[in-house]
């Protein structure tokens, strides 16, 4: 009864705030562009409270691998404990800029992170030497198109000839106006599509699946 | 076990080892190939450079950890450019969660806090969560959205605040972003108050941004370092990244090398 | 009052919801049905479930990173669960053992009810272990993909399906998988990611071919209405833009001057 | 150099290095540092949580309190959703969380069906249409049409368009070697940026011992598999 009442009122609200918002684009009125600014702050703060949910998921799933004491459950520690570091650090100081959480990111969530978003070019090294051949026409096409354009990137191109760069600046005019162009339409019709179908109670999985 | 067999088995390995050798070497003792400038820079450039007293420009500041290497360089660089200009006012706002210590980095490494004063010149907003609901709340009231700057100082404190409201009062807006999120400031504020962007991005995000360029939706891009390379050519001010560029050179004959390892080992292998 | 400006942008938008919404009516009380091409990429994924069946290994999935309230990447995560569904239950037919691993919290739930339900419905119930069949591991990218990179090396799993949301991340993992010798199919509408799928994967589904993929498995009518739908809108943008490109080429900027009202 | 900043460059030098150690081989120091990615970025994430909650709506609300402004009284509204979030993990309860979603994806779809539209759509439309003058415009228009026509599905429609769709995949794949292209040189000014802060002393000095950690495991390992 509650569990009916409570799902058709998100999905009411859902309809409401979502017209709002549209309406208000292409529609000029104070009283409109007053509502739709305060339902927009509110979404800001749902959204930092979403922030908590994978932390809430983490300390759950690693508390459990710890109390179990199932493969590798040393390292859960250090997750859980490093998580402790952060968030204390954070919240006794009171700011992200502070002198020591500062330290602690440029020391840690820094380096880790550029290395791993950095790994990428030894992956593309290995992938490039193994997987990268001109099986059929479409692998050709994207090879001869990565080469010039890779020699575009470089200045190192233009050094070995002139030619080469003006190769690869004709390759990207080209998809830039034809590939790429496609590919964001797509996108937005597939936006509005994804939009009309949540809105009208189509796709289920957003709000949370089929119970 | 042979010597062929043994790189068979670990031609992996003794490829990362060559591409960190082929970044280092140059790295360490740099070439100096010349740096060609791009249109979609020199276009920042100019734009920036005849940029009036009293003009706004935001500069969406949402570098993170993993994306520092490319689009920081690019960052400094333009607020070094900004900083130059006599009377252009400065927000620095982000919607990236890390944003704002980057921000800082950078107001402190141009020494901004001794050339300019804080609050009327420039003022750092910090960041903002919400993604896409926060940039277009900045840029339909401002003042309804936030009270406080990132030092928690009130912004009816802040002199240079007083006139801005909404996007209609920012000049320009500059994003250094990643992913997906460069397109926010094109929807919420390009599109519904015209205001006039430009992007310094990670060369992943460039390709599409190129399209709304040729669109003339947007009036110029800074691409990865490369971009931020031929920046501080211009504002002749040669950093970390111009050192960057023949390690990036040589990197890219290396890629194209094992290309076309891979294709000619491919097609003699069929051939037999 | 309509603001000057955004008139062919109401226009637009009404008349490709119209037209979208008239679809999925029609197909959602079963009056019209489109059929939906198959693609190559379907069979791939049979033959990779088969194969690691052969071999006796696991096979590994991803349905993205993106949550399913991402306003970008909530039709990429909600197709990579369709086709989760699709997979969790031949593999359950065919009894290869399933590893599902999860990075955004909000989708775990909803996985594990497919995988759970999908078990059940192959009569298999006993083969869902809790918590090891659907795996959690971090909302981060980059935590995500270095757990799943561990499993896939632990599990030496020998396939490797990547749908739904994939950044960055996407090539240490395709890579990774390449590695351990597993065979993939991937595919997502983040365009950064795909040439490193086409290069790495075994099939790669480009940009909305996941979609269509998803709807052709689907047993929704629904879904098969909004991709016909979706195919409206892009052959009227075809039409507009061949119009205004003819019409400009004798000196009439209509068109144009049309979309910018 | 202060003791505090050569302690914090041998730190990051020594994470950086584990967690390269899986261009190797999958190992302990990689998990190690996997481990602590992971909650450091959970435990920035409830930080920044917490900050923004404080700044965006708790000092709000609180100001309305003081002043008896009810659009500041309101924003115990978004407070009370955010919590409700949390029935997510419940699932005789899940359903509860589903209004402070709707509220989000809303907002969100809204936005984005706004922005995208606009730019993606008519903006690319309009920047689309080019008059036919030369082969290069025709060439441009020719594509786009090929490519949009690959991403149309239906059985009957792509029959009719013929080999254009197939004409369309081979643009995509001219578009995604750029893309190749594109990330390349992203991926390696990061390795770029990494390799800056390695190459200066004291970083500098922990590369060899790295190494030879690899290569010593590296014979135990050989030693181990020729013994068997």
């Amino acid at each position: 009864m509650f569990k009916d009442f409570w799902k058709s009122t998100a999905s009411v609200v859902l309809f409401i705030v979502t017209i709002t918002i549209l309406v208000d684009f292409a529609w000029e009125n104070p009283t409109l562009q007053t509502v739709s600014t305060d339902l927009n702050n509110w979404a800001v703060i749902i959204g930092a409270f979403a922030l908590g949910l994978g932390a809430y998921s983490l300390i759950i799933r690693h508390s459990r691998i710890i109390s179990t004491r199932r493969t590798m459950w040393p390292y859960s520690i250090v997750l859980l404990l490093t998580m402790l570091i952060f968030a204390a650090t954070g919240l006794i100081t009171g700011s992200i800029t502070s002198s020591e959480y500062g330290w602690i990111y440029s020391t840690i969530i820094q380096p880790l992170s550029s290395t791993l978003y950095g790994m990428n070019a030894f992956f593309i090294a290995s992938a490039s030497y193994r997987a990268f051949k001109a099986r059929s026409t479409e692998a050709l096409l994207l090879l001869v198109a990565a080469i010039f354009l890779m020699l575009k990137n470089a200045p190192i191109g233009g050094v070995i000839h002139p030619i080469l760069p003006a190769i690869g600046q004709t390759i990207w005019d080209f998809v830039g106006a034809t590939g790429m162009r496609a590919i964001l339409i797509g996108i937005g019709i597939g936006t509005l599509a994804l939009g009309l179908r949540v809105i009208i109670g189509q796709e289920k999985t957003p709000l949370g699946g089929a119970d | 076990m042979s010597l062929r067999e043994t790189l068979d088995r670990n031609y992996k390995q003794i490829i990362y080892l060559c591409l960190f050798a082929v970044i280092a070497i140059p790295l360490m003792n740099p070439i100096g190939l010349p740096v060609p400038i791009d249109k979609t820079t020199r276009d920042v450039y100019d734009r920036v450079d005849s940029l009036q007293p009293g003009d706004v420009v935001v500069m969406g500041s949402n570098i993170g950890a993993s994306i520092y290497a490319e689009v920081y360089p690019q960052y400094v660089s333009i607020l070094e450019h900004l900083f130059r200009k006599e009377g252009v006012k400065v927000i620095l706002v982000g919607h990236g969660t890390e944003a704002p210590i980057f921000a800082e980095k950078a107001l402190n490494e141009i020494k901004a806090y001794d050339r300019k004063e804080y609050g009327v010149d420039f003022v750092h907003l910090g960041y903002i969560a919400g993604g896409e609901a926060a940039i277009s709340g900045m840029c339909r009231d401002l003042h309804s959205l936030l009270n406080v700057d990132y030092e928690g100082h009130p912004l009816s404190d802040l002199p240079m605040m007083e006139d801005i409201n909404d996007a209609n009062d920012f000049t320009i807006i500059i994003d250094f972003t990643a992913s997906a999120d460069s397109q926010f400031w094109l929807n919420q504020a390009y599109a519904p108050y015209g205001t006039d962007v430009a992007f310094g991005l990670t060369a992943v995000k460039v390709p599409d941004a190129y399209a709304y360029y040729t669109a003339g939706q947007i009036f110029g891009i800074l691409e990865s370092l490369k971009g931020a390379a031929q920046y501080e050519v211009l504002i002749n001010r040669p950093g970390i990244a111009v050192k960057g560029m023949d390690a990036q050179s040589m990197a890219h004959l290396f890629y194209i090398g094992l290309i076309l390892i891979c294709n000619v080992k491919y097609f003699m292998g069929e051939k037999k | 009052m309509l603001i000057a400006g955004k008139i062919a942008w109401t226009i637009l938008t009404i008349i490709f919801s119209i037209s979208m919404l008239t679809l999925l009516y029609l197909s959602s009380k079963r009056i019209y049905i489109p059929n939906i091409r198959r693609h190559p990429g379907v069979d791939a994924i049979i033959e990779a479930i088969g194969r690691a069946v052969e071999m006796g290994r696991p096979i590994a999935y991803s349905p993205g990173i993106a949550s399913i309230y991402d306003t970008k990447y909530a039709g990429d995560t909600a197709a990579g669960l369709s086709i989760l569904d699709f997979t969790a239950r031949e593999a359950a037919k065919m009894g290869a053992k399933l590893i599902v691993g999860i990075g955004p919290p909000t989708v775990l739930p909803i996985a594990e009810e497919i995988v759970r339900t999908a078990y059940m419905a192959e009569g298999r119930p006993e083969e869902y272990i809790e918590e090891e069949t659907v795996q959690f591991y971090s909302p981060n990218q980059w935590g995500f993909a270095s757990s799943y990179v561990g499993m896939m090396h632990r599990e030496k799993v020998a396939a490797n399906f990547l749908f739904g949301e994939h950044a960055a991340e996407a090539m240490v993992i395709a890579e990774s998988g390449a590695t351990v010798g597993a065979m993939q199919v991937a595919g997502t509408t983040n365009v950064y990611q795909l040439p490193f799928f086409i290069v790495s994967c075994d099939y790669t589904l480009i940009g909305e071919d996941e979609y269509a993929a998803a709807a052709y498995l689907s047993p929704d009518p629904v879904q098969k209405g909004i991709i016909f739908g979706q195919d409206i809108t892009k052959i009227i943008c075809v039409a507009l833009i061949l119009i205004g490109s003819i019409l400009s080429t004798f000196g009439s900027d209509l068109v144009s001057r049309l979309l910018s009202m | 150099m202060t003791g505090v900043e050569t302690l914090s460059i041998l730190i990051a030098t020594t994470l950086t290095l584990m967690m390269y150690t899986i261009l190797y081989r999958e190992n302990p120091a990689f998990r190690f540092g996997e481990h602590i990615m992971v909650g450091s970025t959970v435990g920035h994430a409830i930080v920044l949580a917490v900050f923004q909650i404080r700044d965006l709506a708790w000092i709000k609300f609180y100001q309305g309190i003081t002043t008896g402004d009810i659009r500041g009284l309101a924003y115990i509204i978004p407070m009370v959703l955010g919590i409700l979030l949390y029935f997510q993990f419940s699932s005789k309860y899940r359903f509860i969380s589903r209004l402070s979603i709707a509220m989000m994806l809303g907002v969100g779809i809204a936005l984005s069906i706004r922005g995208l539209l606009f730019v993606n759509v008519v903006g690319q439309i309009k920047g689309a249409m080019m008059p036919l003058t030369s082969i290069k415009n025709i060439a441009y228009l020719i594509g786009i049409i090929c490519v949009l026509l690959y991403f149309v599905y239906e059985e009957r429609a792509s029959r009719v368009a013929g080999p254009l769709p197939k004409v369309g995949r081979y643009i995509l794949m001219l578009t995604m070697g750029a893309y190749f292209a594109n990330a390349i040189m992203g991926r390696v000014s990061i390795v770029i940026g990494t390799l800056n802060t390695l190459l200066v002393a004291p970083a500098w000095y922990l590369i060899p011992i790295a190494l030879l950690i690899v290569i010593a495991d590296a014979f135990t390992r050989r030693k181990k598999s020729a013994e068997q």
